[in-house]
């Protein structure tokens, strides 16, 4: 690939996750934060592939994008958000909040730009290998115990989300 | 034009980091702000696999087990919801003062 | 079931007879007895949503209204709105004269017009006290029955249409073509046939009308078996039927249910058995009765009807008497001071004609005691705490022809 | 230029590893026009299909036999008011009939034709499909909640609800799938020593794998292959909401549901991507298990003269439609009102005769092959689609959800164990 071609998706990708980063804090409409929540999650998918992950950018469609995005379409068309949107949108502290959030990503990136001895390494070549088979070759070796523990966890998640939204308890 | 490097990406991600951190500071709305943990637990995907370019790996495997994370918090933040909007008819983030009802 | 009784009060205070100033109802007091009955503690809310299903929709059989309240998919209550349709029949009859009023009749139940001129020209005979002669009768029975069979016809085309299944409808509506044709060829139309006159029939039949209707069964025995191998053993269709829109025999009778429905749920009850008229004391035929009263059992019954029909209508076309079909009625027609009410076995259930004579020409009062209108009534018991295809489903079983509910 | 164009016409990968972008893009237009094409020829064969299944003609006015049925339905919706109902959020009502068919066509781009007949090869491929097609489900959500009407609302939740259950049945049988790429498989991207490699994603080395394992999955571990086709068939008749799982659009129920209130241009554009999905989940179904671009009988039927003939088959085709379109002509009444429609057909099956002339130039039909094995495949599905509508009544929500869940969800977990077990016993 031409390195114009990944100056410019990265560049692209970013300000377009940024963007609707932006809109899902600032919408009123929650269905308008989630399709803008939609849209960074696409935006990050294609940073996945610029970083040489198709694997994770195929799951981040499939689990964020198609699954938890839908579930979340889902629960704002159950509540009723005609009376939420002409409340107040921010809360009182939301001046001290900002302030604080700005602090930490200021921090941080003064950390990472002031920082980079720690991030000169050379990146690594790309496999021969499929990058999905190494992961499955990872995940089923060395992280056998934390997938199953996930597992574990994603049935608690079930029933406990069948549980809190059950009618009669 | 700079080569994209690491630090890029991780200045992105910390960027969306903040603003997951604003909308779940500064908002009232329940749904909004578990949409701004989502956006928090991208950054750290991001940055997880902007990482694995040099470190291996392990860093994308992380990044499964985060989305894997972010479902299940979904669907009991959902259902959390669904059983609060149930009771006060509101998803304002201000009224669950009480711990029980 | 006070929901039913409600629904009965609303509509007659609307036929004539009541002052005609009709308030039109705030919409919300619709809802009104869309309660849950008693709240369960433990119940949790989620909105809960009113979904206006008509007038304009394709499945709700012309132009009936349904306001349901739904929880997601589950209805937790129903109540019609009819009267779209609504022309004022009964009040026509107190201006038009006993044999004026007879093609009106034609224009209640379109799907099944021979049955309703069937029904108001013997209820006018009784009133008169003449007796059509029996060659008339006779063929009063042959057509009424082919006028079940197209009814029945177009009944399962379009539920089987609602319930998804798009090809019967194509199928009926080819065979039915055949019925029509020999409508048409008896009295010259097709949908509103007027074919009866009060004392008998207008029309001798055509020459060959005994082959057509022969034909004619010939060709549809084996049909009925071609429905039937289209749905009564699919799997999505006994799946979508079964259990679906239940009613017990009691609900039915405390709702004045009649017809297919009522003998769907196990009642053998059947006018031209139960109270012969015209020339059914003459034939033979089983009354099919169901079990469960569910969608499918009166999907069977229906069809076995069918069967009954054609085994009618085969006994009645091989020994049809000769003789007069016009017995003697005076050309003025002024019964006797008196009120009537007589009721055939129409497709749909009981029609009744209550008739109040004052001794003049026209009759004082006409009031028609139509099957859907009845039957529409069993609609919230039937649907209450099912899906809302269900209601679709159940709609389309109850066979109700709105022209005969508005009247 | 001309040199960078023709560069690639010898090369034996797709445009999309190739790095050639002008290739690339002139697959993709290819790709798009011949998908408006397949799905304006798949509006006129259902018609007629539908319609001779139901004893009726179908359309029959516009051109002979209706042939311009399509063109003039298109023309009407596109010259029809475009209606935003009041209420409506129009942004995301303007924007989700967009989505959808974006989401669709986007699919097509890893769809194999043949070995280098496709826009690109991902090393993800099916999971990208899958991925991509699971966007749809946004799209029709969204476009049910902006339209501010309850019909809508209802298909809308219905489709979501379906969809999101079905994608679930429908990845444990393409895991199936790929987990009988791994057996003896020589890959690009799974070469070993040994020669037992591992699994590839790619649609391409899929359908590699069939040809090296010498069986159509389908009939791989017989029969478990068979049962985890069978399983996405039916899975993918849910996924593109068409009879009888159609509950989202039941009309007998919800008017039209998620597309009650859209009209004209849009209305068309959610058409166009039922009818796309249509075909591209049929595509994943015979890229996985109907061996893709092979042709049929490899093994009973092979040599060189086989090769010969099979290869023969797509001018034959079109032989055989030039046949009948001459036939129609000559049926065709003599009265002069019938002149230009006659002509006009004798023009259509003249157009036909020359494709096949062209179809059997060696040079071209090597080429062509592949893609018309593909597409026969692929138009066995679409029948299978027309039937399905013309024979099943429609499901309910509740026995659909339990007909997914209850019956396609455990019967394919036991059947990718058991391709598992047995790809490691046999």
């Amino acid at each position: 690939m031409q390195p114009v071609a990944t100056t410019f998706f990265f560049y692209f990708l970013a300000g377009l996750s940024i963007v609707s980063g932006i809109a899902v804090i600032l919408r009123k409409n929650p269905v308008h934060s989630a399709l803008a929540l939609i849209v960074t999650l696409l935006a990050q998918a294609g940073l996945y592939l610029m970083l040489y992950a198709p694997f994770v950018a195929g799951v981040q469609i499939i689990l964020y994008a198609g699954g938890i995005m839908v579930l979340f379409l889902f629960v704002i068309m159950l509540v009723n958000i005609e009376r939420s949107q002409k409340e107040e949108q921010f809360n009182k502290q939301w001046f001290a909040g900002l302030l604080a959030a700005l602090a930490l990503g200021g921090l941080f990136v003064f950390v990472y730009v002031k920082g980079p001895a720690l991030f000169q390494k050379q990146t690594l070549p790309i496999p021969e290998q499929s990058n999905t088979q190494q992961i499955g070759v990872m995940l089923y070796g060395n992280y056998m115990f934390a997938f199953e523990i996930a597992s574990l966890l994603l049935l608690v998640a079930i029933i406990g989300a069948v549980v809190m939204a059950k009618k009669r308890i | 034009m700079t080569p994209i490097t690491t630090v890029h990406y991780l200045v992105v991600a910390a960027a969306l980091f903040a603003l997951g951190v604003i909308g779940v500071l500064t908002r009232r709305n329940v749904v909004i702000v578990l949409m701004s943990i989502e956006l928090i637990l991208n950054a750290v995907n991001l940055n997880l696999i902007a990482f694995s370019r040099l470190w291996g790996l392990h860093g994308q495997i992380f990044a499964i087990f985060v989305v894997t994370d972010a479902a299940a918090e979904a669907a009991v933040g959902l259902g959390i919801l669904i059983a609060f909007f149930r009771n006060k008819e509101t998803v304002n983030v201000d009224e669950v003062d009480l711990l029980k009802w | 079931m006070s929901n039913s009784v409600k629904t009965e009060e609303k509509t007659t205070s609307a036929t004539p007879g009541t002052p005609p100033h009709h308030q039109p109802k705030d919409p919300s007091s619709y809802l009104s007895h869309l309660e849950l009955g008693e709240r369960d503690q433990t119940y949790l809310d989620t909105d809960e949503l009113i979904l206006n299903m008509g007038p304009q929709h394709p499945a709700t059989h012309g132009v009936l209204r349904v306001i349901l309240k739904l929880d997601g998919e589950k209805v937790l209550g129903t109540e019609c709105i009819i009267g779209y349709l609504h022309r004022g029949v009964e009040k026509i009859a107190e201006n038009r004269t006993y044999t004026m009023f007879n093609p009106y009749v034609d224009r209640m139940d379109y799907v099944a017009a021979v049955s309703n001129g069937l029904g108001y020209c013997e209820a006018v005979e009784k009133l008169l006290n003449v007796e059509a002669p029996p060659r008339a009768k006779y063929i009063r029975v042959i057509l009424t029955e082919l006028n079940r069979l197209a009814s029945h016809q177009l009944w399962l085309g379009t539920h089987a249409l609602d319930i998804g299944a798009i090809t019967p409808l194509f199928y009926t509506f080819r065979d039915r073509e055949e019925i029509l044709k020999i409508f048409e060829k008896y009295c010259g139309a097709r949908l509103t046939t007027h074919a009866f006159r009060i004392g008998g029939c207008q029309y001798e039949t055509y020459d060959g009308f005994e082959q057509d209707v022969v034909k004619f069964l010939d060709f549809f025995t084996p049909k009925i078996d071609e429905y039937e191998g289209l749905l009564t053993t699919n799997r999505i269709w006994v799946d979508r039927t079964k259990g679906v829109g239940k009613i017990s025999a009691e609900d039915c009778i405390a709702l004045g249910v009649t017809g297919p429905v009522l003998r769907a749920s196990g009642v053998k009850w059947d006018l031209r058995k139960a109270q012969p008229y015209a020339a059914y004391p003459d034939f033979e035929f089983q009354i099919p009765t169901g079990t469960n009263g569910d969608t499918y059992d009166r999907y069977l019954v229906r069809m076995q009807e069918m069967r009954q029909s054609v085994r009618i209508l085969r006994q009645a076309i091989g020994r049809i008497p000769e003789g007069p079909i016009m017995a003697k009625v005076p050309k003025v027609m002024k019964p006797p001071v008196g009120e009537i009410y007589h009721s055939i076995e129409a497709p749909k259930g009981e029609l009744g004609y209550f008739i109040v004579s004052d001794g003049s020409t026209q009759p004082y009062r006409v009031r028609v005691r139509p099957p859907s209108f009845i039957n529409l009534q069993a609609l919230d018991v039937m649907v209450r705490g099912q899906l809302v295809a269900d209601v679709i489903a159940v709609i389309g079983t109850l066979d109700i022809v709105l022209g005969e509910v508005d009247r | 230029m001309l040199n960078y164009i023709t560069s690639y016409l010898s090369s034996s990968v797709t445009p999309g590893q190739a790095g050639n972008i002008f290739w690339a893009t002139v697959y993709i237009l290819l790709v798009f026009v011949g998908l408006s094409l397949a799905v304006i020829s798949m509006n006129w064969l259902e018609r007629k299909a539908l319609a001779h299944m139901q004893v009726r003609l179908g359309p029959m006015r516009v051109g002979p036999h209706g042939l311009l049925q399509p063109i003039a339905d298109a023309l009407k919706l596109l010259l029809k008011e475009d209606i935003i109902p009041d209420g409506a959020d129009k942004l995301i009502f303007w924007l989700s009939p967009f989505l959808v068919v974006t989401t669709v066509f986007t699919v097509f781009i890893v769809v194999p034709f043949g070995p280098t007949h496709a826009v690109t090869d991902m090393n993800i491929g099916i999971l990208f499909m899958l991925g991509v097609s699971s966007l749809t489900v946004l799209g029709i959500v969204m476009a049910g909640w902006a339209s501010n009407s309850h019909y809508p609302l209802i298909g809308s939740l219905r489709s979501s609800a379906q969809m999101v259950s079905y994608e679930i049945a429908m990845g444990l049988a393409v895991i199936s799938a790929v987990l009988m790429t791994s057996l003896h498989g020589v890959g690009l991207y799974g070469v070993s020593a040994s020669g037992s490699g591992t699994g590839t994603l790619s649609m391409i080395e899929i359908v590699r794998a069939q040809l090296e394992q010498q069986t159509w999955f389908v009939f791989k571990f017989f029969p478990l292959g068979l049962i985890a086709f069978v399983i996405f068939a039916i899975a993918m008749v849910a996924e593109s909401n068409r009879a009888p799982f159609d509950l989202p659009e039941a009309e007998s129920e919800l008017t039209a549901g998620f597309h009650t209130e859209y009209s004209g241009f849009r209305w068309s554009l959610f058409f166009l991507a039922e009818y796309s999905g249509m075909l591209a989940v049929s595509s994943i179904a015979v890229t996985l298990w109907l061996g893709g671009w092979l042709r049929p009988f490899p093994n009973w039927l092979s040599g060189s003269t086989w090769d010969l003939i099979f290869s023969l088959f797509p001018g034959a085709t079109f032989l055989f439609l030039t046949v009948v379109t001459f036939l129609g002509v000559r049926k065709m009444p003599k009265h002069p009102y019938f002149r230009l429609e006659t002509f006009g057909l004798a023009g259509l099956g003249a157009c036909l005769g020359l494709v096949a002339l062209i179809l059997f130039i060696p040079a071209v039909r090597d080429r062509v092959q592949d893609i018309y094995w593909f597409s026969i495949k692929v138009a066995v599905f679409m029948y299978l689609y027309i039937w399905y509508r013309g024979t099943f009544p429609r499901y309910r929500f509740d026995q659909l959800m339990k007909v997914g869940w209850k019956v396609l969800l455990p019967i394919g977990i036991g059947v990718l164990i058991l391709t598992a077990i047995a790809g490691i016993v046999l």
